[in-house]
């Protein structure tokens, strides 16, 4: 379909891009010397962590900084075009004429009022002026067909929020291929997706390679997923380009330390958990609940998103809880510390029933059952330090004087690795695994026997995830407590769990010791989704 | 969507019910007595006696109340002495003042008010979101911070400085046009809109700063979105980007605005038709409650107040039709 | 393009004799929500009512003094008197039609006067029920069918009013519109406002927003041979009200279109006006003046502390300074200082005299004396009651220039201020009332009794009802007085008895007066034949022509 | 759902972005038109406070008549050019009466700013409470409150302030009145904010974290809420200040204000609209200083909000909306 010649379809050359900042005088360097090509038909992934500079630097390729303030120097040529010097017309023309991107969050990418048939065909028009109103609609058909949107015809009509997460990524792909373009720039375009929709995302990306000949750049912080898809790989760190050569072999063998580092933080689904705490005594449960029920919505609205759990939790043992976004983990979490009250079933903690009881009635105990969050930016109050934040369930219990409440936070920030002078600071002066870490302290501070954790990692990079989990597992070691981590990412709930809990709609599908879950699964779903987890070694991923 | 309706309906019906039963306390803690207010300036003791049991003032309160809200709902049969006068339900009653059914009193002073504030929303839509939209797109330049100014002066000049104004400038000094007096459309529509020019002008230049403030934010937090970024990232001009992606989203809380504004405006025009000597709704209340006409005040603000809660309803709606990701509930 | 914004408008301009025909505007700021004749309360049968309704006796329709002559209207004299002025008898003239054509009658005027006793048309003066015979407990036509028998009949011309005290003034009373006829047949009762039958020139044919918009138009089975008064030249006349006045004398200068025939009928220039209209020859020459027997004052009451005192009483009149309160009420030219209570207007018996005489700014030396002779040489504390609304006459400029100049006497005055109803309600009850407040009284019409009567009669302290007698003045020999002159029925030798007993009244102190209203009137620029009487001081619009 | 300002500068995405005093003030440093109405402001400030000193200085009071001063067969219009300013009266006499118009500008200017400044603190008091209570509260307190909160928005409040004048005996301050009058009246827009913007922080992680802490729901209020309420309800009060002082010249204008002789703008305005042709200056002088402070206001709150809050400053309607709620598509999953 394209013409393929012998000059690269992109080079970069020494790009740099910096951002003024909003106060004072100072600038953002988010990219700076970045050079690489890529020929016709070719694949390459950027990754690095967040905020290394991928996203800015993919934008540069499209000219999306310009009019946005940001400098940008250095060469790019898409396709042969100069997007530095090009001007406006040139640019529109390039835009989806040579280079399509396709961004990150599928629904907000998409205009919410229009048909998602009818905003392809605009894209389609805006390339081939030529084009009746009609070919264009019947293109969109096409595209959404060629992704694999069932019934093509008839969901072009609908509009964005009726389409799942998936089809929308996959509209969003579609939108790119109406254009026909020489080259896809895709944003982290898996990121929002459950595993099992991103292996369909990501196998249909290699599929239309094969077509179409079309050049591919993967923008993911997930090793995974890049080893999976590409064969050239771009390592990113503080918008320098850290290490670029084929996948296989940068995988295999990295030269770089921070490759290395990178590498060995990736949590892989089949490697077992190395140490296994057993729990202390066989009998002592600590949470139990049966028939466990909840229930958001009045009416015909009525979601069940928690639908007869039965669990039960031992002192000093960890439960792993996974399943695709959705399937009501939170929720349970939720329950579980009696955050929120459950519409059905019991619950008891050390043989109290604790389901239905008043705010005023679960304080004596709100100690003992405690929470760290996903998001370690909302989780922090942004106006109180975090010493305070800390502070906060010792002085409610006040039982401890002033200074005393102030040694034992600043014990409590040592603990978690940090410096204990961190009590006066502010959570926008910490990075995001030092506010989880913050969040980690404050839920230890009250001398909790349980700890919910809910998907505390998700939200960092795998080198901060692999250290906060670390950190979580020794604390459980040395305090003996009872912790029920959740996570979408079998991988990382492997490296933590004793035993496994497998949810779908609210309901559990399969539980059981994790080693037996992960390497024996039962339930179709559980085997469906261990399959769709990317594998790192290169030999698992063309696999 | 039926059970959301039933529940903002009834909703609505409890805030009009509470709202007239303030009223009616307030005013009837109020000093001044209503029986010596209607029997004329200079009434003897027998006279004021009469009325008072003609107005059934000497009924306790509640009572007094309850057969208000009686005549809501039922209709109300009044002697006029030669015969009876049936008031028909929705039966607001009788003017302590002269006898008049305070529904067509109401029905009466409706156009003048409907005029004023659907011409002032004409106005204030067409000026407001004409220039928020233009100060959106020329962000940056001279002709935002000029309009920002002109919006910022807008909204800080009352409409008895901005009618008074208009009035001086228009017809008193360059007799352009004449001083307003209300011409009932049906009448002649050309003097009808004649007339109201200075009124919609007023009160439309004052909420209008109020409009270009709003689209000009909302139209700046829609562009910044992502659907726009996807588009402009498939080479769509700046132009089709705002005619066919960020106009409607932008426009949805203006829209939402206007329905609640319209609403308002039922009751709160009161100073603009004072200054314009329009017959309206909000004039009707002022003298009203200087003379504590209880049933004329109790029932204008009820239906004002109706007024807000429905353009309140609609306004939810509208914004839930314009912005597909608002969910009623 | 807007109607008269253009400047000049065809018309025979302001002289040239009048002639039928044309179209009056009238501007005015309040609404007639009232227009039923049993519920309105106007002096002389007002000014829009008496073009519809006919009563038995009307104001005589000249220019100053002379307007305030009593005349015949429905009757063909202004009443016989009999039985010590206790009996008045009326005679109709001949060939009187309603707009309908029918006959007018004695009974229709007999109605029409029992009518006002009901209570669904409350709102007229008390006079009435005060008068006649078994008025105090009539309830009017609806409840008592048979009639008030103190009102004969005896034939369809003649109509006779039994009184319980004598009224010399009663031919003065019968020019309200309580005494115009209402056909029985035709009555509908609260509703009869809406479709009044007139008797008068013109016919209500619009009546709309609650009295705002009015139109009138010919009534073609009025004749002006049965009726001298009214002269009728336009032939159609709307009333337009609820204009703020700044706006309807600002339409009345420019008048642009329709306006250069308008007047008002009830808005006074403003000072702001008058300053911009004296500064404009053209504009001068608009300008109608009138007087109407009003008296704006201080009322005390005598009984309360330190009001008690005469000598305390004195000192205040002593010590205000009438060219601030002029000025506060408008300036000279709308206000004239006031030393007597009665008006300075021959008919109401105006004898010049000021027991006090404070010269134009007030003697703080005489009254820092009085003060020092009353016990209070470190001088005084009261309060001040007054109105908070901005009308010129008990508004807070007035009382506050009367705080200032008692300042200077070394009478340190608190101002309090009432919301108008709550204004209204204290100073007119006998429990409530404030002890030292602002007050005016204007008359019923243009004589001492409705003037003196109410404020000074000690029979007319009304305990529970609205109440004027403010100094609660229950002197038998002012009391007797009152009703001797009451029954002279000649007009000049009652009023000369007014004056006297004004000035005896005066010389007590019981009131401080401080100034007559004058009111300017502009008229439109194609009106003509400007008529503004002593007894309604502002232009009658009966007599104007527009062509 | 959060979306972005192009205009963002702030790189965490998050609850609000973290800003400390020093920041707020270095952002308000940064916008001219704000310091100048600041300046404006504390000009107007001072001279309002400092209003018996310059009248001291002047040698007038606000009540002492000045009969040689107007012309009183002319209506009393002032004598002289400009409506009598001389060396005595600095800004001219007011017609008929001849009392001092700088003296009584400068009483007026007392009346504004300090109804306009108690009124808004009466409602961001009630505001808050109302808000928190109905955010914090059950399901039972919840509705109460939201129908009280749409009672108040549907009164129409000039009414009701014409009533409670009247209600209230003569002899109590009139501005206190009128500050209770209008901050009583007019809270439920600023109970609406608060309400939905502590619905939306309670939502977040660090809210639960604090009540995993058995703090109580008063606790959390202070601690957890009201920090971070702070930057939207004081953008909110900048809004309702210059308001608060239209309300009360409104009130004023229409009789029902601060009772006279006390001096108040728009009671002078109400009076002054006839006099626009003989003493245009008694028109212009009130007109200029109410709308002078209030354009002042505007412009300072416009500073102080896009200062506070750059990604929240367009975002003001969000008070508005009882109950709909933005939430990014409920589309389920592949
Ligand atoms: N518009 C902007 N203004 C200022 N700084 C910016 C802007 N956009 C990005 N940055 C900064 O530039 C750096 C690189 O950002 P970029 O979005 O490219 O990172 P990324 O690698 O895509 O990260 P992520 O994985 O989180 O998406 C970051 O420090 C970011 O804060
Ligand atoms: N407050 C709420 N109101 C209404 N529905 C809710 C609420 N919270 C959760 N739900 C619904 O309950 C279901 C389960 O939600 P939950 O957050 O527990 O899923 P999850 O497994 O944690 O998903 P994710 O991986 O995306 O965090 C979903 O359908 C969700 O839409
Ligand atoms: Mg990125
Ligand atoms: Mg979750």
């Amino acid at each position: 379909m394209t013409t393929v010649t012998d000059t690269p379809l992109v080079v970069v050359d020494d790009l740099s891009v910096r951002f003024p900042t909003g106060t004072g005088d100072g600038v953002v360097r988010a990219v700076s010397g970045l050079s690489f090509t890529l020929a016709s038909g070719g694949a390459l992934a950027v990754v690095g962590e967040s905020g290394s500079g991928k996203s800015t630097a993919a934008y540069a390729l499209l000219g999306l900084h310009r009019g946005t303030g940001a400098e940008v120097t250095g060469t790019v040529r898409v396709g042969g075009q100069d997007v530095q010097a090009a001007d406006d017309t040139a640019l529109r023309k390039l835009r989806g004429g040579v280079a399509a991107m396709v961004f990150q969050d599928p629904l907000s990418s998409l205009d919410p009022y229009q048909a998602i048939g009818d905003q392809i065909a605009e894209v389609h028009r805006l390339h081939h002026p030529g084009a009746g109103r009609r070919a264009s609609r019947a293109r969109a058909v096409e595209v959404l067909d060629r992704v694999g949107i069932p019934d093509a015809a008839r969901r072009a009509r609908s509009r964005p929020h009726e389409f799942s997460g998936g089809m929308r990524q996959r509209a969003l792909i579609a939108m790119a291929l109406a254009c026909e373009p020489r080259l896809l720039v895709a944003d982290e375009p898996t990121t929002a997706l459950d595993v099992t929709v991103q292996a369909q995302i990501l196998g249909l990306l290699r599929e239309l390679r094969e077509e179409t000949g079309m050049g591919l750049i993967l923008v993911t912080h997930d090793l995974g997923v890049a080893a999976s898809s590409v064969d050239e790989l771009l390592v990113m760190k503080d918008g320098r380009a850290v290490e670029h050569g084929p996948a296989r072999e940068i995988l295999a063998r990295p030269r770089e330390d921070y490759t290395r580092e990178l590498l060995a933080a990736v949590p892989r689904v089949n490697v077992r958990r190395e140490t296994v705490s057993t729990p202390k005594d066989d009998d002592s449960v600590l949470l139990e609940a049966t028939g466990l029920r909840r229930e958001f919505g009045r009416g015909k609205k009525t979601v069940t998103a928690v639908d007869d759990v039965s669990l039960t939790i031992r002192a000093g043992e960890t439960v792993g809880i996974v399943g695709e976004s959705g399937s009501g983990k939170t929720t349970l979490g939720r329950m579980l510390v009696r955050l929120l009250e459950p519409t059905g079933g019991e619950l008891r903690y050390e043989g109290r029933d604790i389901g239905g009881l008043k705010d005023r009635e679960l304080r004596s105990f709100r100690s003992e059952l405690q929470m760290v969050f996903q998001d370690p930016v909302s989780s922090l109050n942004p106006r109180r330090s975090v010493g305070e934040s800390i502070a906060d369930p010792l002085r409610v219990a006040g039982r401890l004087d002033d200074a005393a409440i102030v040694a034992r936070v600043r014990e409590l920030l040592e603990r978690v690795g940090l410096d204990p002078d961190a009590y006066h600071r502010y959570p926008h002066e910490f990075s995001g695994g030092q506010r989880q870490r913050v969040g980690i302290a404050r839920a230890l501070a009250p001398e909790p026997k349980l700890i919910v954790c809910d998907e505390p990692v998700s939200a960092l990079d795998v080198t901060t995830q692999a250290q906060v989990v670390r950190l979580l597992g020794e604390l459980q070691r040395e305090l003996g407590l009872a912790v029920v981590f959740i996570a979408h990412d079998l991988a990382v709930v492997r490296q933590v769990s004793d035993r496994l809990v497998v949810m779908r709609g609210g309901r559990i599908v399969e539980a059981g010791p994790a080693d037996t879950v992960y390497e024996r699964p039962r339930h179709a779903y559980t085997q469906g989704l261990l399959a769709a987890v990317p594998r790192l070694e290169p030999a698992e991923a063309t696999a | 969507m039926t059970g959301y309706f039933l529940r903002r309906a009834l909703g609505a019906l409890a805030v009009v019910l509470v709202l007239s039963a303030v009223v009616y306390a307030t005013f009837y803690i109020a000093p001044g007595d209503p029986a010596r207010l209607a029997c004329g300036p200079r009434c003897n003791p027998e006279q004021i006696r009469q009325v008072r049991e003609q107005l059934s003032l000497n009924d306790p309160v509640y009572l007094q109340y309850w057969h208000f809200l009686q005549g809501i709902v039922s209709g109300h049969d009044y002697s006029t002495g030669t015969g009876v006068l049936h008031c028909q339900a929705p039966c607001f009653g009788l003017s302590y003042q002269n006898d008049q059914q305070v529904t067509d009193l109401i029905v009466q002073r409706l156009p003048a008010t409907a005029s004023l504030a659907t011409g002032a929303m004409v106005v204030w839509l067409l000026l407001g979101t004409g220039t928020g939209l233009l100060s959106a797109l020329r962000r940056g330049g001279l002709t935002e911070r000029v309009l920002t100014w002109l919006t910022l002066a807008g909204t800080a000049t009352p409409v008895f400085i901005s009618g008074l104004g208009l009035l001086m400038l228009f017809c008193a000094y360059l007799e352009w046009l004449p001083f307003p007096t209300y011409v009932p459309l049906m009448d002649d529509p050309e003097q009808w809109a004649w007339n109201m020019l200075l009124p919609w002008l007023a009160l439309g230049l004052l909420e209008s700063a109020k409009y270009a403030r709003l689209t000009r934010s909302s139209m700046l937090e829609t562009l910044a979105e992502d659907h726009i970024r996807t588009f402009r990232a498939y080479g769509a001009t700046e132009r089709s980007l705002i005619a066919r992606h960020a106009l409607r989203g932008a426009v949805a809380p203006v829209v939402a605005l206007t329905a609640a504004d319209f609403g308002s405006m039922f009751g709160n025009a009161m100073l603009t038709e004072m200054m314009f000597g329009l017959p309206g709704i909000g004039q009707l209340l002022v003298n009203a409650t200087r003379t504590i006409d209880l049933p004329v005040v109790v029932a204008v603000v009820m239906v004002t107040g109706t007024a807000v809660v429905i353009a309140n309803i609609v306004a939810d709606l509208l914004y839930a039709a314009a912005d597909r990701r608002v969910v009623l509930r | 393009g807007p109607k008269g914004s253009g400047g000049d408008s065809a018309g025979g301009g302001a002289d040239g004799a009048p002639k039928k025909g044309g179209t009056l505007t009238v501007l005015n700021r309040a609404p007639q929500k009232q227009f039923d004749p049993a519920r309105l309360y106007t002096s002389g049968g007002g000014n829009i009512p008496s073009l519809v309704y006919r009563t038995l006796t009307t104001r005589n329709r000249e220019n100053g003094a002379e307007g305030t002559k009593v005349v015949p209207d429905l009757a063909t004299g202004t009443g016989t008197p009999s039985d010590d002025a206790k009996t008045w008898t009326y005679k109709l003239k001949d060939g009187l039609k309603y707009e309908d054509g029918t006959p007018i009658t004695a009974a229709d005027v007999k109605y029409g006067v029992e009518r006002s006793f009901a209570p669904e048309l409350s709102g007229g003066a008390p006079y009435l029920r005060d008068w006649l015979i078994g008025g105090d407990t009539y309830q009017g036509p609806y409840k008592e069918q048979k009639g008030l028998d103190s009102i004969e009949t005896p034939d369809a011309k003649t109509i006779v009013f039994k009184l319980k005290k004598s009224e010399g003034d009663f031919p003065y009373f019968a020019t309200s519109t309580q005494f115009a006829p209402v056909p029985k047949a035709k009555d509908t009762g609260a509703k009869y406002a809406e479709h009044p039958v007139s008797s008068g020139p013109y016919k209500v044919v619009k009546n709309a927003n609650d009295g705002e918009q009015m139109v009138l138009e010919r009534n073609p089975n009025w004749s002006e041979e049965t009726d001298k008064e009214r002269h009728a030249y336009p032939d159609r006349i709307e009333v337009k009200s609820g204009l703020a006045p700044a706006v309807i004398n600002q339409r009345l200068s420019a008048g642009q279109g329709a306006d250069a025939a308008a007047v008002t009928t009830d808005t006074n220039l403003g000072p702001a006006e008058l300053a911009q209209v004296t500064g404009d020859k053209k504009l001068a020459a608009r300008v109608g003046t009138g007087h109407f027997g009003y008296t704006n004052y201080l009322a005390f009451n005598p009984k309360a502390k330190p009001f008690d005192d005469p000598k305390v009483r004195e000192a205040i009149a002593y010590a205000v300074n009438r060219t601030s309160v002029v000025n506060a009420a408008g300036g000279s030219a709308l206000a004239e200082p006031a030393t007597t209570f009665l008006p300075n207007q021959k008919s109401f018996g105006f004898t010049p005299y000021d027991p006090f005489p404070a010269g134009a700014t007030g003697n703080a030396a005489k009254a820092k004396e009085l003060l020092k002779e009353a016990g209070h040489a470190d001088g005084l504390d009261i309060t001040l009651t007054h109105s908070t609304a901005q009308n010129f006459e008990t508004s807070p400029e007035i009382a506050t220039a009367l705080q200032a100049a008692l300042k200077e006497a070394g009478i340190r005055v608190k101002l309090e201020g009432l919301e108008e109803n709550d204004y209204d309600e204290k100073t007119h009850s006998v429990d409530k009332q404030p002890d030292l407040f602002l007050a005016h009284w204007g008359a019923d019409w243009p004589s001492g009794g409705p003037f003196l009567a109410p404020i000074f009669d000690g029979r007319q302290i009304v305990k529970d009802g609205a109440n004027f007698n403010a100094s609660r003045l229950d002197d038998s020999a002012v009391n007797n007085e009152i009703d001797e002159i009451n029954k002279i029925t000649d007009h000049d030798a009652a009023a000369k008895r007014w004056g006297a007993l004004d000035q005896r009244i005066g010389a007590q102190a019981l009131t401080v007066p401080l100034f007559h209203p004058v009111y300017k009137r502009l008229v439109g620029k194609d009106v003509k034949n400007v008529v503004i009487s002593d007894w309604t001081g502002v232009l009658d619009v009966s007599q104007v022509a527009v062509k | 759902m959060t979306t972005e300002l192009i205009t963002t500068q702030e790189p965490e995405a998050g609850v609000a972005p973290a800003s400390g005093a020093r920041q707020v003030w270095r952002r308000l440093r940064a916008r001219k038109s704000a310091l100048a109405a600041a300046a404006v402001l504390g000009l107007l400030a001072l001279l309002a406070l400092g209003a018996p000193l310059l009248a001291a200085l002047e040698g007038q009071d606000a009540n002492s008549y000045h009969d040689t001063l107007v012309d009183s067969a002319r209506g009393g219009v002032p004598l002289g050019g400009l409506g009598g300013i001389s060396a005595e009266h600095w800004l001219g006499v007011e017609p008929g009466t001849g009392r001092d118009l700088f003296v009584r500008l400068l009483s007026g200017a007392r009346v504004s700013l300090l109804v306009g400044i108690g009124a808004t603190l009466v409602q961001v008091l009630l505001g808050l409470a109302v808000g928190l209570a109905a955010a914090l509260g059950g399901r039972a307190v919840e509705s109460a409150l939201g129908h009280l909160t749409d009672v108040m928005v549907a009164m129409p409040l000039l009414v009701f302030a014409i009533a409670l004048m009247a209600v209230v005996p003569a002899d109590f301050p009139r501005p206190v009145l009128l500050v209770i009058a209008i901050g009583l009246l007019n809270w439920g827009g600023m109970a609406r904010l608060v309400r939905a913007q502590a619905l939306g922080l309670t939502k977040l992680d660090f809210v639960s974290a604090a009540r995993l802490t058995g703090a109580s729901r008063r606790r959390i209020a202070r601690r957890e809420l009201l920090p971070s309420l702070a930057a939207p309800v004081i953008t909110y009060a900048a809004v309702l200040l210059p308001a608060n002082i239209v309300i009360e010249a409104s009130m004023s204008f229409l009789g029902v204000g601060v009772k006279p002789p006390t001096p108040s703008w728009g009671q002078m305005l109400s009076t002054a609209t006839t006099w626009f042709r003989a003493d245009p200056m008694y028109v212009l002088l009130p007109a200029l200083m109410l709308f002078v402070t209030t354009l002042a206001f505007t412009v300072f709150g416009d500073g102080l909000r896009t200062a506070l809050d750059p990604r929240q400053a367009s975002r003001l309607g969000v008070g508005r909306k009882r109950r709909t709620t933005r939430t990014s598509g409920a589309g389920g999953t592949a």
